[in-house]
């Protein structure tokens, strides 16, 4: 296999899912059975991956292969010479994985659809929409450059709106659409002028050849303070599409599009792209921006957390939590567990597409029920969706044995790590607190939805166990969420392939002293402490020596501390819910206006209509008033004006009654009616204008 | 009186030949309507017989460029010079059509048995304008403005029957003479102070500087008022209107175009001649500082213009409107003289022959129209564009060639104008005059509207127009579109007729 | 082939056709209609061999050397003495890199609007006639290099317009017609006076060495052409020449349309058929940022240079005012009309760059407006057509009626609103690239970005109006696309796909002559400043 | 008893003029108005003839007037004729009744 063959199959993975939306879109009508071929379609693809991420690990672990071309170039550009924008694959360790996530997650949600959306009326149409949506994805993983990030970025956004507004016949579907759409476009803007930025500064995109250039020291403006705009702005895309405080409104309501579609796009794969764009720019963060990112990435963690512990719509529930688990990634990579970030990003993929997928195995099973207070004893109906729904569950909770256990862990003792070195321990502290937070709500999920007794006896007897197309892919999915697949010893997952060979913290190309203190290299080491110190693999390091060290410190009580919260989560959710030992209304009673704020969800979306939507919608109305009268009336004139005149006489014609509207053309009318005065028709009256016309003429001249 | 004048005499009659042709026709006009009692269709053709013969001589002797009449040594009363010459020809030019409009009147027709005085007096116009634009002396210029007036007076009134037409004769008469008056009063003054009535003695007579130019002024204006009123300039218009709408429609168009250019022709030369000092090589004229005429006339043509354009857009009668478009004409052509140079003579000759064409196409086309439906009001106008689209279009090219828009010639005319403005550096006249046409561009348009946009209020059955009319309207249609894409032969025609005699 | 004046065959093909049309009886709808799109037919395909045949490394903008296709002969020459009535007039036709796509779009939409016309059934010949007057002279703009001949194109396209507007429009059409008529002859006052002053300050050697006053614009480019006394020469002290490229600018700036100037726009759009619209959105707006680009740019560079900023600022203004109005619209072809003044702005913007990038978006935006607004007009003609009404609040749902319609409905949204893979998205980038690439202007471009994020808004929201949710009754008869209507959107959406995909094929067309622009604009401060000391 | 000399001739000549422009404003009747007009060329006359005789100009001034003379008639006969016209259509000839054309 070599590297050019590499990048063949990517090339071949990203356009077959054009393909298929193209052929299912355009014989969609004629082909009733045309959804079959999107699914091969998706399932050579994944093949092809699994196929891909063996040899590129096997053979190439360390390389980064690399294939561009140039879309466009402008030659003999004047102080510049030949301006070329290249588009580029990029296939590395990070790029691979994500495509295994990627192709497999869509390939089982595919297959699941089948089932979950039969006897829809546009049935090969959504295909056809999944497809457009996997080859985006792709794109998004395999670019070598920011710019095709963003064209591939903004394409992800078209296929989400289109998916989210899929039942467009409701008007909450399309609003839900509409409104993914804008508010991922404002963190698009940001993203946009970050790229304006990265351009007019280095007049490239491409991502290595910008890192080289600011490992140079050149920088945007000269200074490191617009550097860190830069990754501001650029991490902005990031807010917007993983749904990040403030601009996670939109995720919530996405959950209007098909539950597969929810869990393709809306939890697994999609919103993680933003955590996939701050994986990549992650080299030019300053510690600036990364302490902007943590701060955001932990409000976007603890905010959702708090409002999923009050919610009733099992996909709600869900869609807050993953907002909750972007915000973790988010906030683990602000403060420098980079690789944690990545791998909690492939594990709550799983373990979240395996929850969404089997949300939407119990709405299908309920006729489209969604409200968990109208579940309950589903485990006996649905036994195997119950199953793969815990071990999930328990996978996002933080249990050990699962790889959500893992991949949390890491987080939690790179945010440990973090405050033991710099001190500040908040963002350790929002960490384990949604930790407990999230067992909590997930066990509460499970246990009104699956125990107990049911409360809607009707849509209880009729649902039963759903198809194996739709049950394989949990299975599948539930399978993944152990900690098998990623490292021997499940304590431990630094012993496993994934972090400890494929996934190595890049390298900072930030100038020193715009870095966090910790992840300064230590640029002037003693010779002999190079050679005395004990030799590490340089993958065991992670940024700088200290940091590597306070993880490893970090590690043993972050791990209990976490499993402390998460069992005492747990016993919080057995304790409300199915012991009914405390009664979770009495204490919503108690702390009402807190309960109220997480039922509402803080009321976000009250507070953007108030200020943004309405104020923008004020102003349009305002301006095209003025547009039309004061703009217009400049040099239009206001119709009443161009009426009272029109009085005077009685031919005025029609197009000035129409409206000659015009404010010049009253005036001309005017000067016009003033001339016309003159002409009265007696010839006396002439004589005299003339005369005196003739008295002012000299009086005017007689000065020459 | 000695004998070697009286050989000058003679020779004189040489050069005046156009205008003893015409001369002579008027006597044979009125000759053929006694004799011919019944059959008057023989006149209009005598008429233009004459015109062309007339024509001819003006061409022969076009480059001629000498006195006629003049006593000995002293200047003549009368000049014949490439530039009168040139007005002349547009005379006979404009004639000739208006008497074949005439033959195509219902209007004339109606008044059959008067039609030999009819033509009569047209030619009394047009000798009184050929004199008109080759007087040199403020006699000789009196008499001319008068005989032109004395027949204008009449044709104004011809058809006596309507209302309209006699009462436009009074007030024709009365602000006529009323501003003859004032300007003999002026000439008066004139012959007061240098004690000639010569433009060039009273020329070198004035070059002295102890003249008192109060007095003079005074006198300029005086003269002013009645060439002014003869070319319709603001404030000496008002009769215009009136004049226009109440007199048939022939004489309305013949008054715009014919009394209008020897008016220009005389004011011209009654300047240029009069003050003129010395003209530098780039052709701009040096006038005495007596009388700041730059200043004045661009007073007056901006003041034309304006009022011109401003209460057209009111006019509800097809002929009025023509009317105050015909004055804002004036305007802009007075700004070709307020350039005081021989560029800005010539844009005046070329807008005078795209002027000609695109003002009789128009009177025309509304007299054809009136022939059919008896109306000149805009409102019945209504969807004549559909009944009547050969009319319709041919009207909208005339207008659209006197708004000036390319690629009519009225583009041209206009261009010229500006290209002279602008040298001179003259911007904000220009800009201003610019201005204007953008407004007259909305009534030119309104008419436009009215035939085309709008729906009939009553069904106007589709009508053709005779093939001789046709024939004729297209003859006038052609070259206005024809000169707005190739100028090159007006602008050579007015480039050689820019010469007074002297300069 | 080589001595074939193909460009004034390409531009007064149409003219001709006007003539064939005059001799067709009013009765035979049919055939003037298919003449008509015979010529067009024609014209689209002499376009297309144009570009096939067309020299990508040669730059024209200032240098007559390397235009192409070429022709020029005396057209008015009168000698005179002194200097009284000499004037020489050349037609001068040619192409660069900055006409070529404009030349290529008007093909277009000319033949497509031709087919959009179809329905059209009241005088008939009529219409056609002027159609392909107006043809005539926004081909004519684009190719005429004599400014003399460019303004008599460019005058030429008014009045035809007026009657396509005030005969065939909506209820509103006589208002609407006139004015569209008296704000850009308005407009065309002030590139008169200029260009009058413009040719007393330039004069051009002829072969027998003397010199003449010329109207040539590439030789009022050349600096070293003005003549010391010239009212425009930058030897001259003052500001004339400012207020001249303000004028000028303002001439051109009422077509584009830009703010404040653009209150006619909404007006004509609502009120002409369809197929006008398409002409008016789809070409005439370009000719206003045409002759920027073309008259402005290369003969006025110093000044251009001094009011960069201004023209960003107004291309700024544009870009947001022109997305809140436009979200303000409850009549859909409003909201477009209000859509393509926001468009324009980025073309203004991008030109306010003056770097390679910025214009070249500039250009290619003009290109793309073109076809994405003719969509958008087709799109609303489509409904209309059907309802009779545009009323945004009375539609809904007809995503399920007429799925194909919103199929290709969406494409021109999202292509409007500058999605990725469509071909607005290549110009916008380019244009926010180029702009944010010139330091003056760099403020203005990151508010400009707004506009991305309010374009979305708006056409979301209308789309949403339109298409989505659940159908109301009174539309349930609605038939999906015609034939005809496949003819005019198909190509279209294959032109915007493809250039989304390979913007290279349109951006390499205009390369050079961007970089010529560009060179113009940067020696600019050196060749005129030199000229001053 | 002073000599009667130029300036009483133009005094004359004015006050004629004044009073011909006076007559012609003020007046109702047609003919009236006319005869403001007569007045006023006849104040030119007298400057004519007035300038000529003390002046020494020639003769050129007399025969102006003379020209005057005949062209005065000449217009008070068209006009004569106007009025007479006027009067039966209108059956009026006050000026300031006569006013159906204007706008």
């Amino acid at each position: 296999m070599t590297e050019n063959l590499l990048i063949q199959f990517a090339i071949i993975i990203l356009f077959l899912p054009l393909l298929g939306f193209v052929v299912t879109l355009f014989l969609g009508s004629k082909v009733k059975k045309i959804f079959l071929f999107e699914n091969f379609v998706l399932i050579l693809a994944f093949i092809l991956s699994v196929i891909m991420v063996f040899a590129k690990l096997n053979y190439y672990p360390q390389e980064n292969i690399v294939s561009e071309f140039h879309w466009i170039s402008l030659n003999n550009v004047p102080l510049f010479g030949t301006l070329n924008i290249d588009l580029g694959i990029l296939v590395d360790n990070i790029s691979v994985l994500m495509i295994f996530v990627v192709t497999l997650i869509s390939m089982l949600v595919h297959i699941f659809s089948i089932a979950y959306m039969h006897g829809d009326k546009r049935y090969n149409r959504y295909f056809a929409y999944l497809g457009i949506f996997t080859f985006s994805m792709t794109g998004i993983v395999f670019t070598h450059d920011i710019l095709m990030m963003y064209i591939f970025w903004e394409l992800v956004g078209l296929s989400s709106y289109l998916l989210i507004g899929f039942w467009f016949e409701k008007k909450s579907a399309s609003d839900a659409g509409k409104k993914a759409f804008i508010v991922n476009r404002i963190g698009d803007i940001g993203m946009f002028s970050g790229i304006l930025i990265l351009f007019s500064t280095y007049h490239t995109f491409t991502f290595d050849k910008i890192f080289t250039q600011i490992s140079l020291g050149v920088l945007p403006f000269n200074s490191e303070f617009w550097l860190t705009v830069t990754g501001i702005l650029i991490f902005c895309g990031a807010i917007g599409k993983s749904a990040q405080f403030p601009l996670h409104v939109w995720l919530p309501d996405a959950m209007e599009g098909p539950t597969p579609v929810s869990a393709l796009i809306h939890a697994a794969t999609m919103v993680a792209a933003g955590v996939y764009l701050v994986v990549r720019v992650f080299p030019i963060l300053t510690g600036g921006a990364l302490e902007f990112i943590a701060i955001i990435g932990a409000l976007s963690a603890f905010i959702p957390a708090t409002i999923a512990l009050t919610q009733n719509d099992i996909k709600k529930v869900l869609a807050y939590s993953t907002v909750s688990q972007l915000g973790y990634m988010v906030m683990a990579l602000g403060v420098g567990a980079y690789k944690f970030a990545f791998f909690h990003l492939v594990t709550h993929a799983f373990f979240k597409a395996a929850l969404f997928l089997g949300s939407g195995s119990v709405i299908h099973a309920m006729h489209h029920e969604q409200d968990i207070r109208n579940m309950g004893g589903l485990r006996k109906k649905l036994p195997l969706t119950y199953a793969t729904f815990l071990i999930s569950t328990i996978a996002i909770s933080g249990v050990p044995l699962t790889s959500g256990f893992l991949s949390k862990d890491g987080i939690l003792a790179g945010t440990f790590a973090f405050g033991s070195l710099t001190g500040q321990w908040f963002f350790a502290f929002v960490g384990f607190f949604v930790a407990l937070l999230t067992a909590f709500y997930m066990f509460r999920l499970v246990i009104l939805t699956f125990h107990g007794e049911p409360r809607n006896k009707e849509k209880f007897d009729h649902a039963k166990e759903s198809p194996f197309v739709m049950v394989m892919p949990l299975v599948v999915l539930a399978a993944l969420s152990i900690f098998i697949w990623y490292t021997p010893n499940p304590f431990n997952p630094e012993q496993g392939a994934f972090l400890s060979k494929w996934i190595k913290a890049p390298t900072i190309v930030v100038p020193q002293n715009a870095r966090y203190s910790f992840m300064k290299n230590d640029v002037i080491k003693p010779a002999e402490q190079v050679q005395t110190a004990k030799p590490k693999t340089e993958a065991e390091i992670t940024f700088s020596e200290s940091y590597t060290e306070a993880m490893h410190h970090a590690h043993i009580p972050a791990m209990l501390l976490s499993l402390t919260l998460a069992g005492l989560g747990i016993l919080l959710a057995f304790s409300f819910y199915q012991w009914k030992k405390l009664d979770p209304d009495k204490l919503a009673n108690s702390i009402k206006p807190l309960y109220k704020l997480s039922y509402n969800k803080w009321y976000f979306d009250e507070i953007y209509q108030a200020t943004f939507v309405a104020f923008t919608l004020g102003l349009s109305n305002v301006l095209y008033w003025i547009d039309t009268y004061i703009i217009d009336g400049i040099v239009n004139g206001s119709a009443t004006v161009t009426k009272q005149f029109s009085k005077f006489s009685g031919t005025f014609d029609n197009i000035v009654v129409d409206g000659l509207v015009n404010l010049m053309a009253t005036i001309s009318g005017f000067i016009g009616l003033m001339f016309r005065r003159l002409q009265t028709g007696k010839v006396q009256t002439y004589i005299v204008v003339v005369v005196f016309s003739l008295v002012i003429i000299l009086f005017l001249f007689k000065s020459f | 009186m000695n004998n070697n004048n009286l050989n000058y005499l003679v020779n004189s009659l040489y050069l005046i030949k156009p205008e003893l042709v015409i001369s002579a026709v008027i006597v044979l006009l009125v000759l053929v309507d006694l004799i011919m009692m019944k059959n008057k269709k023989l006149l209009p053709y005598l008429s233009v017989a004459g015109l062309l013969v007339a024509a001819y001589f003006i061409i022969e002797h076009f480059e001629t460029n000498t006195f006629a009449f003049s006593t000995g040594s002293s200047a003549g009363m009368m000049i014949v010079d490439p530039f009168g010459n040139f007005f002349k020809l547009l005379i006979v030019f404009a004639s000739i059509l208006v008497v074949l409009f005439s033959v195509a009147s219902t209007e004339i027709k109606n008044s059959f048995d008067r039609h030999g005085e009819y033509y009569a007096l047209i030619f009394g116009m047009i000798l009184g304008m050929m004199f008109m634009v080759s007087a040199s002396d403020l006699i000789v210029i009196y008499i001319s403005l008068e005989l032109v007036s004395f027949s204008s007076y009449i044709l104004a009134g011809f058809t006596k029957r309507s209302i309209r037409n006699s009462e436009a004769s009074l007030k024709y008469v009365i602000y006529g003479g009323i501003s003859s008056g004032i300007m003999l009063f002026g000439i008066s003054i004139i012959y007061g102070i240098t004690g000639s009535t010569n433009l060039y003695e009273i020329n070198s007579l004035i070059q002295a500087p102890q003249v008192q130019s109060l007095t003079f002024l005074l006198a300029g204006i005086l003269i002013f008022v009645g060439i002014g009123y003869k070319i319709s300039a603001a404030p000496f218009h008002f009769w215009t209107p009136d004049v226009y709408e109440g007199a048939p429609i022939p004489i309305t168009a013949y008054l715009s175009i014919a009394s209008k250019a020897a008016g220009f022709a005389l004011l011209i030369r009654f300047i240029k001649v009069t003050f003129i000092q010395s003209i530098d090589p780039e052709g701009f004229w040096h006038l005495l500082a007596i009388i700041d005429w730059k200043t004045f006339i661009i007073i007056i043509s901006i003041l034309t213009m304006t009022l011109g354009n401003f209460a057209a857009l009111w006019q509800s009668n097809m002929k009025r409107l023509l009317a105050y478009s015909s004055i804002a004409h004036a305007g802009y052509l007075l700004l070709g003289l307020a350039v005081m140079s021989n560029e800005g003579i010539t844009a005046i000759l070329i807008y005078f022959i795209v002027y000609a064409f695109m003002n009789l196409g128009a009177f025309f086309v509304v007299m054809l129209i009136a022939n059919k439906i008896g109306s000149e009001e805009l409102d019945d106008y209504k969807g004549l564009g559909y009944s009547t689209p050969f009319l319709g279009v041919s009207l909208a090219i005339f207008l659209v060639s006197l708004t000036g828009l390319p690629p009519t010639a009225g583009f041209i005319g206009k261009l010229y104008i500006f290209i002279a403005l602008i040298d001179a550096k003259m911007i904000v006249v220009a800009v201003i005059a610019l201005l204007n046409s953008v407004v007259s561009l909305y009534y030119y348009i309104k008419v436009l509207k009215h035939m085309f946009l709008d729906k009939a209020e009553k069904e106007i059955p589709a009508f053709t127009t005779s093939y001789s009319s046709a024939i004729l309207l297209v003859a006038i249609v052609a070259p206005i579109l024809i000169f707005g894409i190739y100028f090159t032969p007006i602008v050579d025609l007015a480039k050689n007729s820019i010469t007074l005699l002297g300069f | 082939m080589q001595n074939f004046p193909i460009l004034s065959f390409i531009t007064l093909l149409p003219l001709f056709g006007m003539v064939i049309l005059l001799f067709i009886p009013k009765k035979q709808e049919l055939i003037i209609k298919s003449t008509t799109l015979v010529i067009t037919g024609i014209q689209l395909v002499v376009a297309i061999f144009l570009l096939k045949n067309y020299n990508y490394s040669l730059g024209g903008i200032n240098d007559p050397s390397t235009f192409q296709f070429i022709e020029k002969f005396r057209w008015i020459d009168i000698s005179g003495f002194s200097w009284i009535g000499k004037i020489k007039i050349d037609y001068f036709l040619g192409i660069d890199g900055l006409s070529i796509p404009l030349v290529l779009l008007t093909a277009l939409i000319t033949f497509i609007a031709t087919l959009s016309s179809w329905t059209i059934n009241k005088s008939v010949k009529g219409y056609f006639a002027m159609f392909l007057l107006l043809d005539t002279g926004m081909m004519g703009v684009f190719v005429a290099l004599d400014f003399f001949l460019f303004y008599i194109f460019w005058e030429l396209m008014l009045l035809p317009m007026y009657f396509l507007i005030g005969i065939w429009g909506g209820p509103r059409r006589e208002y609407a017609a006139i004015k569209f008529f008296l704000y850009t002859l308005l407009g065309s006052v002030f590139i008169l006076i200029v260009m009058i002053g413009l040719y007393f300050s330039t004069t051009e050697t002829l072969a027998d060495g003397t010199k003449v006053f010329t109207f040539n614009m590439l030789s009022m480019m050349n600096p070293q052409n003005f003549t010391a006394q010239g009212i425009l020469s930058p030897l001259n002290p003052g500001n004339l020449r400012l207020i001249a490229y303000i004028a000028l600018f303002v001439g051109f700036a009422i077509k584009i349309p830009m703010f404040p100037f653009h209150t006619w726009l909404p007006d004509a759009h609502v009120e002409a058929p369809t197929a006008i619209s398409v002409i008016l959105a789809g070409v005439l707006l370009k000719m206003g940022t045409y002759g920027i680009l073309r008259v402005c740019y290369p003969i006025f560079p110093d000044i251009t240079r001094q009011l960069v900023w201004y023209i960003g600022l107004f291309g700024m203004i544009n870009i947001i005012y022109g997305a809140l109005c436009a979200m303000a619209q409850k009549d859909f072809k409003k909201l477009i009309a209000y859509s393509s003044v926001s468009h324009m702005g980025f073309v203004l913007l991008g030109m306010a760059s003056l770097n390679s990038m910025g214009i070249s978006g500039a250009i290619f935006q003009m290109f793309n407006h073109g076809t994405i607004t003719a969509m958008l007009f087709l799109s609303v003609g489509v409904i209309y057509d059907r309802a009779h009404t545009r009323g945004i609040e009375e539609f809904g749902g007809l995503a399920t009626q007429m799925p194909i319609y919103a199929g290709f409905t969406t494409l021109a949204f999202f292509a409007a609103i500058g999605l990725p893979g469509l071909s607005g998205f290549v110009s916008e980038a380019f244009v926010f690239l180029g702009a944010f690439g010139f330091g003056s202007i760099r403020v203005l471009t990151v508010i400009s970005t707004l506009g991305i994020l309010l374009g979305a808004g708006y056409m979301l929201w209308t789309f949403q109006r339109v298409f989505l949710g659940g159908l109301k009754e009174k539309w349930a008869s609605l038939k999906d696309l015609t034939f005809r209507e496949y003819a005019m959107l198909v190509p279209l959406s294959v032109i915007i796909i493809f250039l989304g995909f390979y913007p290279a094929a349109m951006l390499n067309i205009m390369n050079s002559s961007v970089n010529a622009m560009v060179k113009v604009m940067t020696n600019a401060q050196t060749f005129y400043g030199s000229l001053l000391h | 008893m002073t000599q009667i000399g130029l300036n009483h001739f133009l005094f004359v000549s004015v006050v004629l003029f004044c009073l011909g422009i006076f007559g012609i404003i003020t007046r109702k009747n047609a003919v009236m108005v006319l005869m403001g007009i007569e007045l006023i060329l006849n104040s030119a006359n007298i400057n004519f003839i007035a300038f000529a005789k003390y002046g020494n100009f020639g003769y050129q001034g007399q025969m102006m007037a003379l020209f005057v003379i005949i062209l005065a008639a000449a217009e008070a006969a068209i006009a004569l004729a106007i009025v007479l016209n006027i009067y039966k259509t209108f059956s009026t000839v006050n000026v300031d009744e006569i006013d159906t054309l204007k706008d």
